[in-house]
C-alpha cells in the first residue's frame, strides 16, 4: 500500500460513509423521540437485510477510515513509523471491524425467522 | 593563532565562487561541457541562489529579439551608453549571446517572462535604449531567473560549499597559474583550501562602501580585493553607478539605500526638495525622466544646496497620479514601502541617490580568461562590457551570458590541463595571517568604521568628484583602513561569527575604495557615471582611454587607449537610414 | 532620527549541540525599524557573536526568516510596530529546520525536498528553438503564474504542523512549485512530477490546515496548490484504474 | 505548546476535525459494545438505554452527535476543497460546517429532551 492507495482508501471510505451518516443521524433523531428501548431498536433492525447491509457496509467503511485516520495521527503526534505504525493501524482496523461486525450481527441477525 | 596545518584541504576540478546569474550559469554549462565525472564545486558566501544581486533584479533583461530591434542596435546603445569606453568585443558578445541565453532561460531553465496578449515576450524600453528591448517578469525578474537556475543546479550533482567565504586566490610557487582558493567555512569558522584546475570568480563586485547602496549585504568587493592582491589588472575602477532613488530611512535601518524602482519616475513620479519645489527641470530638460546619472547628480546638487543634516534627501511623490492608480500599478513597491512604514501611493517618500552597480572589474578576454592561468572572471566582477555606464537591463544579461561562457570555456580548457597545481605555501600563510589579524587585536566595534568609510566615499568619492575631494577621500580611506587594523574580534567563538566577517568585509571595501579613488583621480574628464566637477567635459571621444589599476606594493593606475575594434566614434554599424530610435516618444 | 524609547528583546542563542536558551537585550527604538534591524543592532553594538542570516534586505532572497513571537516572518520586511507586545518581542530561529547557530536555521532539508518533489523545469525545447508563444491569460497559465513569485523563504514550511509531525512531508513550498510545473505548458514531465508528489510525504500528507497560505509573506496560496495536486493525482488514479 | 502560527480559521477547522475524529474513534468501540449487548444480554441494553435518559448522559450523547456532525461536515468541506476546483470560499465552508453541525446537534438535543 503506497501513500496514494491509503489516501484514496481514506477518502473513498469517507464518501461511502457520507450517506450512511445522514441516514443514521436522521434515524436516531427520529427514533430517540420518547426514549429508546432495546425492543424498539431490535424491532426495527432485526431480520432486515436492508439494515444488515446498511450497517455492515458502514462498519467496513468506518473501520478502514478510522484506522487510516488514526494511522496518520499516530505517526504525526506519537512518532510511530514503519512496521510498528502499519501493525498498530492494522490492529485498530481489524479490532473495529470485529467489534462492529458483532454489533451489526447482534442488532440485525438475532430475530431472523 | 592558526597555522597552515589548521587548514582543511580539499580538491575539485572546477571551482565556482558565487551563485548569482554568473555562478549558477557557469555551473550548468560546466556540467554540460566538461568531461564526464569532472568534479564541479560551488562555494558561496550565503546560500545557493539566495544571495547576491541577480535575485534582486527588478526591471529586466536586455535582448534584441527582432521586431525591428537588432543585435547591432543593442550593441550601439551599449557603446553609446558606456560613452565609448566599453571593450567593444565584449559588448558585442554580450548583445549577441543574450539572444541565445534568453532562449535557454525560457526553454531549458524554465523561466516564464511576461507575455503580450499574442503570447510573445513582452519587451519595454529602459532609459538610454532605442528599442523596446527589456524582457521582464513583472518587476521581480530576478526572482524568476535565479529561482529557476537555483532549482536546476540543486538537482545536479555539484558539490555545495554553502556559507563558505573565499578570502584568497593562491597561485603556484612560480606565480604562473592559480592553484586554488583559500576560504572560511563560515558555519564552523575553520579554514579550507580548495584546489581546482579552473576557478571562476563570480562574486559580483558590489559598491557597498557607500553610505547609501542597493546591493545585497553579502557583497563587499571580496573578489576584486582578492584579484588586486593576486596582482591582476582591474579596469574602469572609477565607474560606480548610482541609482537616483534609494529609500532614505535613517542609518540604523538596513532598508536605507534600497531601490525605489526606476518605473516610478518613468510613470510621472515627481522629485520634490525640502522646500516643496520640483527641481529636476533646473538640471535637465527631461526632468525626472532624464537618465540615472543625470537625475542622481540633480538630487545630489539639491541636497548639497540644502545642506541641512536634518533634511537630508529629497522626496518622490506619486500622489498626483491618483493613489489608487499607483497602488495598482506599483503594487510591489507600495507594499514594500508600507512594510517599512511609508505611504508611497498617497504620501511622499524620502529618497537619495544610492550606489547600485560597479562597472569596473578584472580585465578579462571575451572568453572570461584572465592573466592568471586557471582563473576566470564573469559577471559584475569582470570589467569592460559596460565602459562608463551600464544600461538598465544589461547587468543580468552580462552575468548570465558570461557565466555561461565561463562554464563552457572552463569545461573545454580542463581537458588540456594536467593535474591539480601545488599552491605557494607562503602566499597561503600570508592570506591566512591576513584573515586572522583581527583575532590578535583587542576586540572593538567594527560598524563605526564601516559607517565612517561609507561617509567618506559618499562625500568625497561619490556622485560628484573633484581632485581635492578625491585626495581628501584617500586620506579618509587610509584612516579607516589603519584604524581597522587595530580593531580586534574575540577569537573564542569563530563559528558563524558575523563580526569577524564584518571585519573582513570592511577590509575588502577599504582596499577597493582606495582603488576607486585613485582611478577617479586618474580620469580627468567626465564620462557616464564618473563626474568631475573640475573636469566636466567628456574629452575627445577618439582619444578615449580606460583606467587600469594594479597593485605591486602600492596601487598604481595607468591609462590605456580604447581599441575601437568594431565601431569608431561618430560612426555606427546600423544600416543607413535606420531611425535613431524605435521607441515611441513618451 | 531621535530615539523614541527602547525595545526589550529575547533572542534564542546557541547551536545544535545543547538546547537553545533565551537571552535578554535592550535595543533603542527608532521610527523606521525592522526586526532584522533589531537583531543587527544587537550584533553590531552589544553582542558581536550573535548570528543571523540576511542578504537582500528587501524581501526578495528569502534568507532572513525567523520566528518572531512564535510566528514565522521575513524579518527584513517586518516593521517592529507590527510585532511589538508591550514594548517586547521574542526572536528564534525558523521552526521545523535544524539550527546551525543562534537565529540561523539549516535550510538544506527544505531544498532537498524541493528537489525530491521534482520541482524543477523539465525542458521540452532547447536554446536553439524559438521561445514558445504562450497566452498569458490561459487558465492553466494563470494557475501556474499564481505560485511563481515564491522566494523560498521557508516561512510556510515553518508554519506547517504537518511538517513538524511528519519528517518525510515535502512541505508547502516544494509542492506549490510542483503544481506550478504541472500547469506549465513548457514542462515535459508532468507524470514524473505527479509521481514524485504521490509518494511518501507527498501532497496527500497535507491536511489543508492553511497555515502556509495564512503566513506566506508574498500572499501566495500553497494550500490551494496542494489541493490541485491532490485533485490531479486522484484523477490520474482513477484513469489508471479504468485502463 | 507555544502558539505557533495557529490563530486562523483554517487551522481551527483542521484541529476540530482531527479531535472530533479521535473522539469518534474512541467512542466507536463503546458504541459497538453496547449494541452487541443485544446479542448477549438484552436486559442490560435496556438498562443502558434507560441510563441514557439521564441529563449527564444526554449531554455526552449530544457531544457525540456533535462530534459526528462536526467531523462529517468538516470532512465534506475538506473533500470539496480537494476534489472540486478551488474556490476562495474556503473559510465560508469551514464556518458552514460548524453551523450545520451545531444545528443538527441542537435539533437532536431539543427533540431528545
Ligand atoms: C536592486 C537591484 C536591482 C537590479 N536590477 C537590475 C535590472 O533590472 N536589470 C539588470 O540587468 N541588472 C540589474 N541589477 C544588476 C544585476 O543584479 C547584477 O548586475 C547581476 O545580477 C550581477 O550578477 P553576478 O552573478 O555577477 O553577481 P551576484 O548575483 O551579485 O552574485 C554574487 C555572488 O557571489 C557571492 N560572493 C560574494 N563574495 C563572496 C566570497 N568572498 N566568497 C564566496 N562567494 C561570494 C555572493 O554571495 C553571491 O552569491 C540590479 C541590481 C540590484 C542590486
Ligand atoms: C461519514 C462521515 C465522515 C467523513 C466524511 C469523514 C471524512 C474524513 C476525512 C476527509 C478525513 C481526512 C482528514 C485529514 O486528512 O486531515 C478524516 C479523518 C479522520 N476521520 Fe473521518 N470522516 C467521517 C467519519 C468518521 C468516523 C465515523 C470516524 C470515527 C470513527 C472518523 C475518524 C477519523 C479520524 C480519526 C481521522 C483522522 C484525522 C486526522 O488525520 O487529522 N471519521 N475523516
Ligand atoms: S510559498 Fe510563500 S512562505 Fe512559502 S517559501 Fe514561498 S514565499 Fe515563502
Ligand atoms: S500548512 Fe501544511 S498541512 Fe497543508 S495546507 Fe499548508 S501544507
Ligand atoms: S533579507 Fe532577503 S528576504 Fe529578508
Amino acid at each position: 500500500m503506497n501513500e496514494m492507495h491509503l489516501y484514496m482508501a481514506q477518502r473513498l471510505s469517507a464518501l461511502v460513509m457520507a450517506p450512511f451518516v445522514l441516514v443514521h443521524l436522521g434515524t436516531m433523531i427520529y427514533a430517540i423521540q420518547g426514549g429508546l428501548t432495546a425492543a424498539e431498536i431490535l424491532g426495527r433492525t432485526q431480520g432486515s437485510v436492508f439494515w444488515f447491509l446498511f450497517y455492515g457496509m458502514f462498519v467496513v467503511a468506518v473501520s478502514i477510515h478510522a484506522a487510516l485516520g488514526l494511522r496518520v495521527i499516530l505517526s504525526e503526534w506519537a512518532g510511530l513509523r514503519g512496521a510498528v505504525l502499519s501493525g498498530v493501524s492494522l490492529a485498530i482496523g481489524l479490532g473495529l471491524f470485529a467489534m462492529g461486525a458483532r454489533a451489526v450481527w447482534a442488532v440485525t441477525a438475532g430475530g431472523a425467522p | 593563532m592558526f597555522t597552515t596545518k589548521d587548514i582543511d584541504r580539499h580538491d575539485t576540478d572546477i571551482l565556482i565562487l558565487g551563485t548569482g546569474g554568473a555562478g549558477l550559469f557557469a555551473a550548468l554549462h560546466a556540467l554540460q561541457s566538461a568531461p564526464e565525472d569532472t568534479r564541479v564545486t560551488i562555494a558561496v558566501k550565503g546560500l545557493i541562489g539566495k544571495c547576491g544581486c541577480t535575485r534582486m533584479v527588478q526591471g529586466g533583461y536586455n535582448v534584441a529579439l527582432g521586431g525591428g530591434d537588432t543585435v547591432e542596435r543593442h550593441f550601439m546603445d551599449t557603446i553609446n551608453g558606456g560613452k565609448w569606453l566599453p571593450n567593444q568585443d565584449m559588448a558585442w558578445r554580450l548583445c549577441e549571446q543574450a539572444v541565445v541565453r534568453i532562449r535557454e532561460l525560457e526553454n531549458e531553465i524554465g523561466c516564464f517572462f511576461d507575455r503580450t496578449a499574442d503570447g510573445s515576450l513582452h519587451q519595454k524600453a529602459f532609459a538610454g535604449q532605442t528599442a523596446d528591448r527589456t524582457v521582464h517578469k513583472g518587476d521581480l525578474t530576478g526572482i524568476e531567473i535565479i529561482s529557476r537556475l537555483m532549482e536546476k543546479v540543486l538537482a545536479h550533482p555539484v558539490e555545495k560549499l554553502q556559507e563558505h567565504r573565499a578570502i584568497g586566490l593562491i597561485p603556484t610557487r612560480d606565480g604562473s597559474a592559480l592553484a586554488g582558493v583559500l576560504m572560511i567555512d563560515m558555519r564552523t569558522g575553520r579554514f579550507r583550501f580548495v584546489r581546482a584546475k579552473t576557478v571562476l570568480m563570480a562574486t559580483g563586485g558590489g559598491p557597498t562602501m557607500y553610505k547609501y547602496h542597493t546591493p545585497s549585504g553579502d557583497k563587499t568587493m571580496d573578489g576584486l580585493a582578492m584579484a588586486l592582491r593576486a596582482g591582476l589588472p582591474l579596469r574602469d575602477m572609477e565607474m560606480v553607478q548610482f541609482h537616483p532613488t534609494g529609500l532614505l530611512a535613517g542609518d540604523h535601518t538596513r532598508m536605507t539605500g534600497t531601490v525605489l524602482e526606476e518605473g516610478l519616475r518613468g510613470a510621472g513620479g515627481q522629485l520634490i526638495n525640502h522646500s516643496g519645489q520640483r527641481f529636476m527641470f533646473d538640471y535637465d530638460a527631461k526632468g525626472e525622466r532624464a537618465t540615472r546619472d543625470v537625475v542622481s547628480r540633480g538630487i545630489y546638487a539639491e541636497m548639497r544646496k540644502n545642506n541641512n543634516p536634518e533634511q537630508e534627501g529629497v522626496f518622490i511623490s506619486m500622489a498626483h497620479l491618483g493613489p489608487d492608480h499607483v497602488r495598482q500599478k506599483f503594487a510591489g513597491m507600495v507594499k514594500r514601502c508600507a512594510d517599512c512604514g511609508f505611504d508611497l501611493a498617497a504620501g511622499k517618500v524620502e529618497v537619495v541617490p544610492t550606489a547600485h552597480y560597479f562597472m569596473g572589474g578584472v580585465v578579462v578576454d571575451v572568453d572570461t580568461r584572465t592573466a592568471l592561468e586557471g582563473l576566470y572572471v564573469a559577471g559584475e566582477d569582470a570589467g569592460g562590457a559596460h565602459g562608463s555606464n551600464r544600461l538598465g537591463g544589461n547587468g543580468v544579461a552580462n552575468s548570465t551570458v558570461y557565466g555561461g561562457i565561463a562554464g563552457d570555456v572552463m569545461g573545454a580548457d580542463i581537458r588540456g590541463m594536467g593535474g591539480l597545481r601545488e599552491p605557494d605555501e607562503t602566499v597561503l600563510e600570508a592570506e591566512l595571517a591576513r584573515a586572522c589579524h583581527p583575532l590578535t587585536r583587542t576586540p572593538d566595534l567594527v560598524q563605526p568604521l564601516r559607517a565612517k568609510l561609507q561617509n567618506v566615499m559618499w562625500e568625497d568619492v561619490g556622485v560628484m568628484r573633484t581632485e581635492a575631494g578625491l585626495k581628501r577621500g584617500l586620506t579618509g580611506i587610509a584612516e579607516v583602513s589603519d584604524a581597522l587594523m587595530e580593531v580586534g574580534v574575540a577569537p573564542d567563538n569563530l563559528a558563524f561569527n558575523l563580526t569577524w566577517h564584518d571585519w573582513l568585509n570592511l577590509r575588502s571595501l577599504c582596499d577597493i575604495s582606495e582603488v576607486i579613488a585613485k582611478a577617479a583621480i586618474a580620469r580627468d574628464n567626465s564620462r557616464g557615471a564618473h563626474y568631475r566637477e573640475d573636469y566636466p567635459e567628456p574629452g575627445a571621444l577618439e582619444d578615449s582611454y580606460f583606467t587600469v589599476a594594479r597593485q605591486s606594493g602600492d596601487v598604481e593606475v595607468t591609462r590605456e587607449p580604447v581599441a575601437f575594434t568594431i565601431v569608431r566614434p561618430g560612426e555606427t554599424i546600423l544600416p543607413e537610414h535606420e531611425p535613431e530610435t524605435l521607441v515611441a516618444a513618451q | 532620527m531621535p530615539e523614541i524609547s527602547s525595545i526589550s528583546v529575547k533572542v534564542a542563542r546557541g547551536g545544535p549541540e545543547g538546547a537553545q536558551r533565551m537571552q535578554q537585550f535592550t535595543v533603542p527604538a527608532y521610527e523606521s525599524q525592522t526586526v532584522l534591524d533589531v537583531v543587527t543592532w544587537i550584533q553590531q553594538n552589544t553582542d558581536p557573536t550573535l548570528t543571523y542570516r540576511f542578504a537582500c534586505r528587501v524581501g526578495m532572497c528569502g534568507s532572513c526568516a525567523m520566528m518572531v513571537n512564535g510566528v514565522p516572518r521575513w524579518t527584513c520586511r517586518t516593521h517592529v510596530d507590527k510585532v511589538l507586545k508591550n514594548g517586547a518581542m521574542e526572536i528564534a530561529p525558523l521552526r521545523n529546520l535544524p539550527v546551525i547557530k543562534d537565529l540561523v536555521a539549516d535550510m538544506d532539508p527544505f531544498f532537498d525536498k524541493w528537489v525530491a518533489a521534482e520541482a524543477k523545469h523539465h525542458p521540452s525545447r532547447t536554446r536553439d528553438d524559438p521561445i514558445p508563444a504562450i497566452d498569458p491569460d490561459a487558465p492553466e497559465r494563470l494557475v501556474a503564474s499564481a505560485g511563481i513569485e515564491c522566494i523560498n523563504c521557508s516561512v510556510c514550511y515553518a508554519a506547517c504542523d504537518t511538517v513538524a509531525g511528519n519528517p518525510d512531508y515535502l512541505g508547502p513550498a516544494a509542492l506549490q512549485r510542483a503544481w506550478t510545473l504541472v500547469n506549465d505548458a513548457k514542462d515535459s514531465a508532468r507524470d514524473a512530477i505527479l509521481d514524485a508528489v504521490s509518494g511518501k510525504g507527498g501532497c496527500h500528507s497535507c491536511h489543508s490546515m492553511g497555515s502556509c497560505t495564512a503566513y506566506c509573506p508574498n500572499e501566495l496560496d500553497p494550500m490551494s496548490a496542494i489541493a490541485g495536486l491532490k485533485r490531479e493525482t486522484a484523477k490520474r488514479y482513477f484513469r489508471g484504474r479504468a485502463k | 505548546m507555544k502558539a505557533v502560527a495557529r490563530a486562523h480559521p483554517l487551522w481551527l477547522a483542521y484541529i476540530l476535525h482531527r479531535l472530533s475524529g479521535i473522539g469518534l474513534a474512541l467512542f466507536l468501540p463503546a458504541h459497538f459494545y453496547v449494541l452487541s449487548l443485544a446479542l448477549t444480554d438484552a436486559a442490560r441494553l435496556d438498562a443502558f438505554l434507560r441510563f441514557s435518559d439521564l441529563a449527564l448522559v444526554k449531554l455526552a450523547e449530544f457531544g457525540l452527535v456533535f462530534l459526528l456532525a462536526v467531523h462529517f461536515f468538516g470532512g465534506l468541506r475538506l473533500m470539496a476543497l480537494e476534489f472540486l476546483p478551488w474556490s476562495a470560499q474556503q473559510k465560508t465552508w469551514a464556518a458552514a460546517a460548524l453551523a450545520g453541525s451545531f444545528m443538527i446537534s441542537t435539533l437532536f438535543l431539543m427533540r431528545a429532551i
